[in-house]
């Protein structure tokens, strides 16, 4: 079973860590990996920098160019994790837009995740239909999980669409922005997530965008199975670089 | 054949390869832009500002002293005296009716050169909406006029400050802007680029020109064909335009022509279809220049319009089936090129323009041969840039 | 009554008040220009060149945002979308074909804001043409893109160092470089200025746009005379051609916009209805602003374009009969009138036109009245003194 | 009889010089006249200073600008020489451009010159036709010439009608040019200076524009019954003040 199902089974609500692979430097991407599971993560999301990252923020675009600059590549990315599997367990997921993996090819890159232990890639430029029709099938040959996502302006038929060919947890995007746009949540998205709550998907759905400390987080689990903090911990490792993740993580967690 | 398909690719190239976030947008337009195109108070608007507003139709002139100098028949096709002085106002004006139908409040842009932003600011002030246009740090200052322009027209001007600072990453920030302002805003996007429905969106407003052709060669050689349609390609919707009702008709040559910036292989260039390799770039499928490991690399032209890597779906078919040929001209070509128009016609050509004006080292044509090209804009926004690299 | 007579006057104002030098010349002209523009092969060829070369016809744009505005009835005649961005065209294009038939080969212009020059410039790269455009330093300095443009199509921009080194100096110094050439050079002068036959030739170049008003209006408002006609006045050109098949109508009521600068009682002023005296400037007796003494005092505007202390005598006569309203309109409003048409309508109007959109808080029109406003060019070449003067 | 008229019957070639009044300082006017007549010239023209004063080459034009802001006007000049003709017996030829005469009203202006003792008149943009309808009589109900010009390009019927109504002498202008522009003759005038001296006008010629020392002066009075210099003038003035005017009488006439 996908590392990713079974850490979805716990009994508890999950937090989720997303950082740019190569950032703040080349190397730093397995220690931050084993810091984070360390302190108590239970999902990562290793971002595969990319030079046009459309829909993300100022923050982690700025990451995914330094990385890049730092001499992060697809190749180099997998070669740093191909021992990862000895010393973490817990699900990991690459995060990456489509060209990149275009180039790679995809199947190669899905054989790649495989023999190296990623449990799963979430691709925002890989639309679901494209995705169904075309790639599903060399996913799951090589036991890949998609994540695919919603916002509040996904139709309800959508959403039932995603979560039928879903296989792990839905990215339930807080409100319509690329990340790192908001601070808190308002009533607009509390609806929102007590709207999908009450849709009882077959998938859990993990919260990302806007999540940046212990209240965002209790707010966005509150009926979602967990959260995923992406630019509040890009701007951690750039003011402490890859020292103080304890602290961070701790005061998400508490 | 060479048109799209109904699952909006041109062959293999095409799609919306966007994130979850633009579906909803770009669904909506998907649906519906079809439809309202095909309605008559839609026509009949769009219509009316492109012959009050816009001057329209552009006249297609015979060029006589250039024809000379060439030993062929040579057709400007006038883009350059429409308002705004380029073809992107005839997209901007479509659009802009597009996105009051689909009730949309606020118009975000993107733009190069600063044509396509001047023409969107230009339609926004007319039908007073609020207009944000993202542009290149880079461009922001080689295209000053054009900020200046946008600027009086009401419009805010936001610089990309990101990766090479130009029409690449103002598209990048346009998008950006989009996925966070997904119910009010429509993005008008400036070429023949971008996910399904744009790059045929686009093209058909662009069609205007094409259709004018048909007719306007009608009158004055008694034949609706010529024998070559030219025209540069930065994204490539005055190339799409110019083209557009000849691409079937393959006694109609169709002549794309690049950008080579300081040289195809001096690193610093614009030559898609030459250089590029097929990927995804702003939710479309097609050509592009990019590393091995896939990330998209900086282009270089002295023409801020044409300093784009990729190239619209429809180009990317066009260069691969073969049904146009591919020409590319370095920016001393094209300056030269400009000069010599301006000297030699009265016309002074936007430097993306000029790029097409200098095929006549490249290609030889007939002395019978009627050849088109299409004089996408004026040359004013360019003038510094002339005055310096002369030395005039 | 209103047009010119036999002997080359406007009522009491015109002639040819010139030195023997230039007689051989100017009578050349005379005795030819109304053969020449009667000639079929003339016609045509002028007919042609302003259509596919030039874009006319200039479309009639019902401005709605505008209009509503000032609730009345605003009619723009698009002169802006000509090529080279003003009316100014109109008459390069029919003198340079003039030339060509009086056999001359080199051409000599004077220019105030350069749309002038940059239109004689064009007509003679066109023609293959020796071309010198005298202009005032001070001219040189603030409408710097025309300068540009001069450059790119090959004319000698010559400085005029005299006087307020604007328009009247230039003037001068063409008029020196005639009476130094008086074989082989024609004088392009660019408004309905100058000794006889000029300013009757001139406007009857420019009629062209009240011809076009004519059929326009009927077409939209099925009618082919509107309430008013409002037009900026410099020499008057664009003010002629748009009054001109309306001058003996006086149902059709005229109003012609002039410069006051700083205020008109500022000393800083180009008012020259209000502010002149009857006396010879530039070989025509007209309405000039002068001292008691008769030396011609130094006008000021904003506007390079209207910075000039004479008036053509078709609008000498028009004053002094009453047949013309004239209005006075400051720096300020007529900035702050660009602007509005730029954030209403989309259209960036020449510092000149500027003024006569500024009628509007000192003239009050009827709901149903129609309002037609020469738009006489575009703001491209004032974008810099837009930018400086809002802060934008 | 008209002072002009006189000295055209002397059996010399005449010196006619020109200078702009109220250069180089205001009230320099009497002393350069009495100082031309002292040294043996034969007709002096006082230029009346106007703001665009378009026949003129850039010196003279220069000298104008120059005497109009030493505060030369039409009044200014006509009271420094009304005392003239008690020291100076020569002829005198206002020459000036038609708007300031207009201005102060032409039947008035013309009074004060007869009055005053002026001679004749030279107003460069007056034409011959305009003079010949509307002001001949006032000019001759005064007593003043007006001079009118011909030049290289002006027609043989049109050089018989100017001869026609002149009734001193006809100015010819030695070239197609305003004032200061060329220096020496070539061919092309020496064949005009004997067309014209072959048409045997009724009014004797005076040569203007292009003279400037002794050669000049003697190519241009080869045929014709005189020469006017005024730039050269001027740039002597400019040069030396009012002081040596003998030397440079004395140069052209050697
Ligand atoms: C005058 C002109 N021509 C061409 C282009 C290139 O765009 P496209 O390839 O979409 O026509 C531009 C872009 O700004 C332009 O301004
Ligand atoms: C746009 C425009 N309008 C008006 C004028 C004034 O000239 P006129 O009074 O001859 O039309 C000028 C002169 O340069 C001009 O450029």
């Amino acid at each position: 079973m996908n590392r990713i199902n079974q850490k979805l089974k716990e009994k508890k609500k999950l937090l989720s860590i997303y950082f740019s692979a190569g950032y703040p430097s080349l190397n730093d991407t397995v220690s931050i990996i084993e810091n984070l599971e360390k302190n108590g993560v239970d999902i990562i999301e290793i971002g595969l920098p990319f030079s046009d990252p459309l829909a993300d923020g100022p923050t982690i675009q700025a990451s995914s160019t330094e990385a890049l600059k730092n001499g992060m590549t697809t190749d180099v990315l997998f070669n740093q994790l191909k021992d990862i599997r000895k010393t973490v367990s817990i699900p990991l997921i690459i995060m990456g837009y489509f060209n990149p993996m275009l180039q790679y090819g995809v199947e190669d890159f899905c054989k790649r995740c495989q023999d190296i232990g990623v449990d799963g890639l979430i691709i925002p430029d890989l639309p679901v239909d494209v995705y169904n029709d075309q790639y599903k099938a060399i996913f799951e040959k090589h036991g890949l999980i998609n994540v695919l996502l919603i916002t509040p302006q996904t139709s309800v038929e959508r959403i039932n669409f995603i979560d039928s060919i879903s296989t792990g947890f839905i990215y339930m995007v807080s409100s319509a922005s690329v990340t790192g746009s908001n601070s808190g949540f308002g009533e607009e998205q509390t609806e929102y997530f007590k709207r999908i709550a009450d849709m009882k998907l077959k998938n859990p759905q993990i919260v990302g965008f806007g999540i940046s400390d212990n209240e965002t987080f209790s707010q966005a689990t509150a009926r979602a199975k967990g959260a995923i903090i992406g630019s509040a911990f890009i701007k951690h490792l750039t003011k402490n670089g890859v020292n103080k993740i304890d602290a961070f993580v701790n005061s998400i967690l508490k | 054949m060479y048109n799209i398909n109904d699952k909006g690719y041109y062959g293999e190239f095409g799609g919306a390869y966007i994130p979850e976030m633009l579906y909803p947008n770009v669904e909506e337009l998907r649906q519906n832009y079809l439809k309202i195109m095909a309605e008559p108070s839609f026509k009949e608007e769009f219509d009316q500002l492109l012959k009050d507003y816009v001057g329209r139709p552009s006249p297609l002139y015979l060029a006589k002293r250039l024809s000379e100098k060439y030993n062929t028949k040579i057709y400007l096709k006038r883009e350059d005296l429409n308002h705004t002085g380029a073809h992107k106002i005839n997209n901007t004006i479509g659009q802009i009716l597009m996105a009051q139908r689909l009730g949309k409040k606020r118009i975000i842009a993107e733009t190069g050169a600063g044509q396509h932003g001047v023409a969107t600011a230009t339609v926004c002030a007319l039908m007073g909406m609020e207009c944000i246009v993202y542009m290149g740090e880079i461009d922001i200052a080689r295209q000053a006029p054009n900020v200046a322009r946008m600027k009086m027209l009401g419009a805010k001007v936001l610089p990309a400050l990101s990766g090479s600072r130009t029409l690449k990453d103002a598209t990048n920030e346009a998008i950006r802007d989009w996925i966070n302002n997904p119910v009010n805003t429509h993005y008008i996007i400036g070429s023949v680029v971008g996910p399904h429905p744009y790059p045929d969106m686009v093209a058909r407003f662009q069609a205007v020109v094409s259709e004018e052709i048909q007719w306007q060669l009608q009158e004055k050689e008694g034949k609706s064909t010529p024998d070559y349609v030219v025209a540069c390609v930065g994204g490539g919707s005055n190339a799409a335009g110019a083209f557009y009702h000849y691409l079937e008709n393959t006694d109609v040559k169709l002549i794309a022509v690049e950008a080579a910036g300081k040289g195809i292989h001096s690193g610093e260039s614009a030559a898609t279809s030459i250089l590029g390799k097929e990927g995804i770039i702003h939710g479309s499928k097609t050509l592009l220049m990019q590393t091995d490991d896939g990330q998209i690399t900086e282009p270089y032209s002295i023409s801020a319009g044409l300093d784009y890597p990729g190239v619209g779906p429809m180009h990317a078919h066009l260069y691969k089936t073969g049904r146009a040929e591919f020409i590319s001209i370095t920016d001393d070509e094209a300056m030269t090129a400009g000069l010599e128009l301006s000297q030699l016609e009265g016309i002074i050509p936007a430097i993306e323009t000029a790029h097409s004006l200098a095929i006549f080292d490249h290609k030889k044509f007939k002395e019978d041969d009627v050849v088109v090209i299409n004089l996408s804009g004026r040359g004013d926004k360019d003038l510094q840039n002339y005055i310096d690299y002369f030395k005039l």
